[in-house]
């Protein structure tokens, strides 16, 4: 078996040193930036330790960005968890054009993201959208909603917007999982008399955790870096109402011209989801199948 | 053809240790099957041989030749698996025919073995089919082909009928046994089921707890047991064993007392008279040696809490479920009936002794 | 290294006359007919003022424009200190606060392109653009007698002032070639009879900055220019005491890169118009945000 | 398994529910791409559009050159699914199967490549492409979606590994098979539905990209569709026309390609391996 052991790293070569140039290096890149004071791209700047860091954690906008990413990253999940199962336990059923369901769910995540941002910034928009005067002639409001109006709105439409368009994605994941479960499980407690919901809280929920498990991580990991819906839609704002660190990290970057601060935020933000992935994928291992 | 001999083998997974110390020899063309409960080691040993499983020290050599750490294609031998691994994706004839084109030969040549191997097997008209079109036993005659185009040194069998109905299991046996006279290959089988090892071995291996128990011929096991293990573990339904005591010794016989069965003096010839007569021994009968109406001097009486009727046999069992039950085989048509009693005579030569340490007297 | 003004763009106010007419008032002359007006025109579901409350550029304008009609012209002294934070900067974000409440709801996520389209869907009574003629006569009924356009209410109807820019292109070179070749095509650009042909790309946006421009035949000739005369020449009238935040007499101070790229005037707004802030907190800490920004 | 009525009338209300919530957005773009500009933006808006017009595709195919977006789109998507899939398969299979120093350690760094918000590789990627001229070039975007796509590939493909039987694997070792021969012979064409899911994944994350494309492209015959459209929607006015017009046709490229592959996808993902 000597030799496979050799064999192993010859395959596994590649994949890691890609990774190690285009995202690794990256981030020592990104270290390297944090302990200086670079203002633009290419500039040059002096050592100055760890000042940016001390800067940058005593001041409250930091401290906003990251509430406001951890709010994103919950209501994104919590929302999409609902919306990715219903689907899952339906396609999961045997139905006239289910096929052709399993097919064309997943329509919201194969559209480009720019799509998604205008597609949604027109329906929602008080001066040709669809959704205001459909909710004026239903009667249930009598003026246009402004539904980027208010920063507790705003949060709430684009949290709406990035788990419509991801949460087919993660019904199919689910999917992948409810379908390794064998159906004489659900026959046999059918049998026992247990109810549709009984069947679920005892088979499917137990049995769906470990691919559930993994989705939370990856999910979270993946929804923690959503940038372009957001910066597209409200840029961060109304006032900073959606300014998350990934937000607050271009702006601080590329309006602000302060590439370091830029810098020393995504350090912390990538620690942040280091400790959480660390900590995430240990749990999970021990769960894991194999 | 080769013979396989392994000597001191041990294997451990992380801190336990399943093979501890097995070595045992297969003569060319001799059928060996390993046998014994689950979890004693035999799989695993037959996957040491295999190559699939690195052996932490001892050795294995086939035909001479030391293999033990040699790759699994380079030993000359050939496995059965138990859920036959037949490639999903592969047509019959190319699955027959992967072992041979990994060793190079060429098309021709190769499409001429898997010929032969399948007309043996009568697999000719399932050549190009995919696994998933065929039924149970016909797969496991796959597996079996892929294993002969191979012409190895040493067949190994991996339970590999143990996922077959009962009907196609006596089938699928009396075919491997047919092949084994065909070829006259070294066959290393692992089983569970020692019906399976009775009929098909020429010698059995009896394994517990990463040991050997005993080695020997199906007949040598079944009536001359080194230990109270084997004894128990050969034959079905299994032997009777009821504590006794000695009370003297007569031309050769140790005299024993059965209190249970209320039985004295029965004279039970010993395998080797020990120095010492010990004070309580095990007395072990097998159930079809406690025959009804025989005449002979010593009778006890059974009480029937349960019967078996298998048409040609009956088994009378005095306390189904319960280990120390004692077990009799009736003639099918006997009328015994439950909470009646039988009486049954007890032959001495078809007696065993056992000391308390469970070794054969 | 050479920066020759292009083109000027100025803003003022749009409207359509026939829905003044139809209220029964005038085009407002000062802040207080403004806010009448606006309320006036809030019927039925319209706007009757469309105004940006973005953090973005185009909420920069809008602002900066109420404030140069609110004697607010200038956010740095002559030493190049801030006194962005004085009384006038306060009363003009005072009043576009309060005009804003008869903006649509989603203000505060406008840029340019909305104003347009709340303008042409007949959304908005009144919007402050550039130029929203493009949009009007392409997506709304294009009736060039009905739209209306007016300088920027000021005060107290005093001289009105408007935010105006006067583009410029950049020529950056160390190769003498080059920075020839770039002269002759600005200066053949500039030639009357080609400058009208490089305004008209966007008509009813882009004005002339040469004198001899605003009479070149080939800018009027365009027949958007054309159906629209009466408007754009009042717009190059209004766009001759046009301002632009950061420029105290004639000099410049950098940090106005800064402070207009993060959109301070903007953020102030917002301090008032999202979180409710009073005009007089939120500029004050808008002082503090381009303080901190400025170094 | 039949259902009773009352499970039956849930499932169809739920999926009523989300025929409206995916479908009925794409209805509104498709429709509204055709109505004349004044019945878009009318203050009734119309389900079924009472006018009909070609004008916003006609200024669209006249305002930017969107089939060379569509044909820079499908080269760059193209090219990453194959690196992707050149350099997660063998990855794949070297975590599954084979037991080797570190193997946990490196695999659970791989996932940790997702915990690095993206913009943060934006910056210095930047300055790295500079340096060896690749900024403005299309393989640029290949390799930085490739690196965003390959983490979750090598473990969606460990997933489909999962599904085959290791005695299929160990009968391959008996027959003499080497290492690559069974990665090639016997796992990548048991797990040829999983290779298509990720496949289809790494297509669909490279087609759907964006911050990267707009900030590494420069020249607009270079651009990706995501990058082409987003030019057009334009500050100074909004033609909620031409922006329709765009988004449809910037759809209908992926939903060609999805309705040939889309069975394979999500059949792909629910067997894995071929049993």
């Amino acid at each position: 078996m000597q030799q496979t052991r050799a064999l192993a790293f010859v395959l596994v070569a590649p994949a890691l040193l890609f990774l190690a140039a285009t995202l690794g290096w990256p981030l020592v890149q990104a270290v390297q930036l944090s302990l200086q004071d670079v203002r633009v791209i290419g500039a040059p700047g002096a050592f100055v330790g760890l000042d940016n860091y001390s800067r940058v954690l005593s001041n409250p906008s930091f401290w906003n960005a990251a509430w406001l990413s951890v709010v994103w990253v919950v209501a994104n999940a919590v929302l999409q968890t609902v919306l990715a199962l219903a689907v899952a336990l339906v396609l999961n059923e045997k139905f006239p054009g289910v096929r052709v369901a399993r097919t064309w769910v997943i329509l919201t995540w194969i559209v480009p993201t720019v799509v998604v941002v205008v597609i949604w910034r027109w329906l929602f928009s008080t001066s040709g959208g669809m959704i205001n005067p459909l909710l004026i002639q239903a009667g249930i409001v009598e003026r246009p909603v402004g539904f980027f109006a208010t920063p507790w709105t705003a949060m709430a439409t684009l949290v709406f917007i990035n788990s419509w368009r991801w949460f087919p994605f993660i019904a199919l994941m689910m999917l992948a999982g409810l379908t390794r479960i064998p159906d004489d499980l659900y026959e046999a407690a059918r049998i026992d008399g247990a109810n549709a919901w009984q069947r679920f809280k005892r088979i499917t929920w137990p049995l769906l955790a470990p691919t559930l498990g993994v989705l939370a991580v990856i999910g979270t990991l993946l929804s923690f870096n959503v940038f372009d819906i957001i910066w597209l839609l409200t840029s961060g704002g109304p006032a900073g109402g959606s300014r998350t660190l990934p937000v607050l990290i271009y702006e601080t970057a590329f309006k602000g011209y302060r590439l370091s601060e830029a810098a020393t935020v995504s350090v912390l933000a990538t620690l942040l989801l280091m400790a959480f992935a660390m900590v995430a994928t240990r749990a999970l291992d021990r769960g894991d199948d194999r | 053809m080769a013979e396989l001999a392994l000597s001191n083998l041990h294997k451990s997974f992380g801190a336990t240790e399943v093979i501890r110390g097995v070595s045992l020899a297969a003569q060319s063309g001799e059928f060996v099957v390993f046998v014994g409960p689950s979890g004693c080691g035999k799989s695993t040993l037959l996957r040491m041989i295999a190559g699939l499983e690195r052996s932490d020290s001892g050795t294995i050599s086939i035909g001479g030749r030391n293999v033990t750490t040699t790759d699994p294609a380079k030993r000359g031998i050939a496995m059965v698996f138990q859920t036959y691994a037949l490639y999903p994706h592969m047509s019959v004839a190319e699955n027959m025919g992967f072992g041979l084109e990994m060793a190079g030969m060429a098309r021709p040549e190769r499409q001429k073995l898997v010929r032969q191997a399948a007309e043996m097997l009568h697999l000719t008209d399932y050549l190009d089919r995919k696994p998933r079109q065929l039924s149970g036993g016909q797969r496991q005659r796959v597996a079996i082909g892929r294993a002969i185009v191979r012409n190895p040194d040493v067949f190994l069998f991996d339970e590999p009928l143990s996922n077959l109905d009962a009907e196609l299991r006596v089938k699928m046996r009396l075919e491997i046994a047919k092949l084994h006279k065909d070829l006259g290959a070294t066959m290393i089988y692992v089983t569970h089921d020692q019906v399976e090892a009775m009929t098909l071995a020429d010698k059995i291996v009896v394994l517990r707890a990463g040991l050997v128990e005993q080695i020997g011929s199906p007949m040598q096991l079944y009536s001359d047991p080194d230990n109270r293990f084997v004894a128990g573990f050969i034959g079905s339904p299994r032997m009777n064993f009821i504590d006794a005591s000695v009370s003297g010794i007569k031309d050769g016989a140790l005299l024993v007392d059965v209190p249970e069965l209320d039985l004295s003096g029965l004279p039970v010839r010993p395998r080797a008279m020990p120095a010492k007569a010990p004070a309580t021994v095990t007395l072990g009968i097998r159930p079809e040696h406690l025959s009804e109406g025989a005449e002979g001097p010593f009778r006890i009486t059974l009480a029937c809490n349960a019967i078996e009727r298998l048409g040609a046999i009956s088994y009378l069992y005095t306390a189904p479920g319960d280990d120390a039950t004692i077990i009799a085989q009736l003639k099918g048509a006997s009328g015994v009936r439950v909470s009646e009693t039988v009486t049954v005579g007890v032959d001495p030569e078809a007696c065993f002794l056992f000391d308390d340490a469970g070794q054969r007297i | 290294m050479w920066a020759v003004p292009l083109y000027n763009m100025a803003m003022n106010l749009w409207y359509r006359k026939s829905v003044l007419e139809e209220a029964g008032i005038e085009a407002p002359k000062t802040w207080e007919e403004w806010r009448a007006a606006a309320e006036k025109l809030s019927v039925d579901g319209v706007s009757g003022m469309g105004l940006p409350a973005n953090k973005q550029l185009y909420t920069d304008q809008t602002v900066y424009s109420v404030m140069v009609n609110g004697g607010a012209t200038e956010i740095y002294n002559e030493d190049g200190t801030l006194r962005f934070d004085n009384p006038e900067t306060v009363g003009a974000y005072e009043f576009y606060a309060d005009l804003n409440k008869f903006s649509p709801a989603d203000s505060t996520s406008w840029t340019w392109g909305e104003a347009e389209a709340c303008f042409s869907s007949k959304a908005c009574a009144m919007v402050m653009q550039f130029s929203v003629i493009a949009t009007y006569d392409t997506q709304a009924e294009g009736d060039a007698a009905d739209l209306g356009v007016a300088a920027i209410p000021s005060k107290d109807g005093g001289d009105h002032n408007t935010i105006s820019y006067a583009n410029a292109v950049m020529l950056l070179s160390k190769d003498e070639a080059k920075m020839e070749a770039s002269k002759k095509f600005v200066s053949f650009l500039l030639e009357p009879d080609n400058y009208g042909r490089f305004l008209n790309m966007e008509p009813g946006l882009f004005m002339p900055v040469t004198a001899d421009g605003a009479e070149a035949e080939t800018f009027w000739a365009d027949p958007m220019v054309e159906k629209y005369r009466e408007q754009i020449e009042t717009v190059i009238d209004n766009a001759q005491n046009g301002r632009l935040f950061g420029f105290t007499s004639g000099r410049t101070f950098p940090s106005i890169a800064a402070i207009s790229a993060q959109n301070i005037i903007a953020e102030t707004l917002q301090s008032i118009v999202v979180s409710g802030q009073s005009a007089a907190e939120a500029v004050t800490a808008g002082q503090a945000r381009m303080q901190e920004v400025a170094q | 398994m039949n259902r009773s009525l009352g499970l039956n009338a849930a499932l169809v209300a739920v999926v009523a529910f989300f025929v409206v919530l995916v479908g009925l957005p794409f209805w509104w773009v498709v429709s509204g791409s055709f109505k004349i500009p004044q019945e878009i933006i009318a203050r009734s808006p119309t389900m079924i559009p009472q006018s009909f017009t070609l004008q916003h595709y006609q200024k669209l195919f006249e305002a930017s050159d969107y089939p060379v977006y569509l044909v820079n789109s499908l080269i760059v998507a193209a090219s990453s699914t194959v690196l992707t899939l050149l350099l997660a398969i063998p990855a794949a299979y070297a975590f599954f199967r084979l037991v080797f120093p570190g193997r946990g350690f490196l695999y659970r760094t791989i996932l940790l490549a997702y915990a690095f918000p993206s913009i943060v590789v934006l910056i210095p990627l930047f300055g790295l492409f500079a340096k060896v001229g690749l900024v403005d070039r299309l393989p640029a975007l290949v390799i930085v979606n490739v690196a965003f796509a390959l983490p979750f590939s090598i473990w969606m493909l460990r997933s489909f590994l999962a599904g085959v039987p290791k005695e299929i694997e160990e009968a391959a070792v008996m027959d003499g098979a080497p290492t690559l021969t069974i990665l090639r012979r016997i796992m990548i064409p048991l797990i040829a539905p999983g290779i298509a899911s990720v496949g289809i994944y790494a297509f669909v994350t490279a087609w759907t990209e964006y911050v990267f494309a707009s900030v590494l492209i420069l020249s607009d015959a270079k651009r990706t569709l995501p990058v082409g459209f987003s030019g057009i929607i334009g500050q100074y006015q909004i033609d909620w026309g031409l922006l329709l017009a765009g988004a449809t046709v910037a759809i209908v490229p992926v939903v060609a390609i999805f309705a040939l592959i889309g069975r394979g996808f999500v059949s792909g993902l629910t067997e894995g391996a071929v049993k």
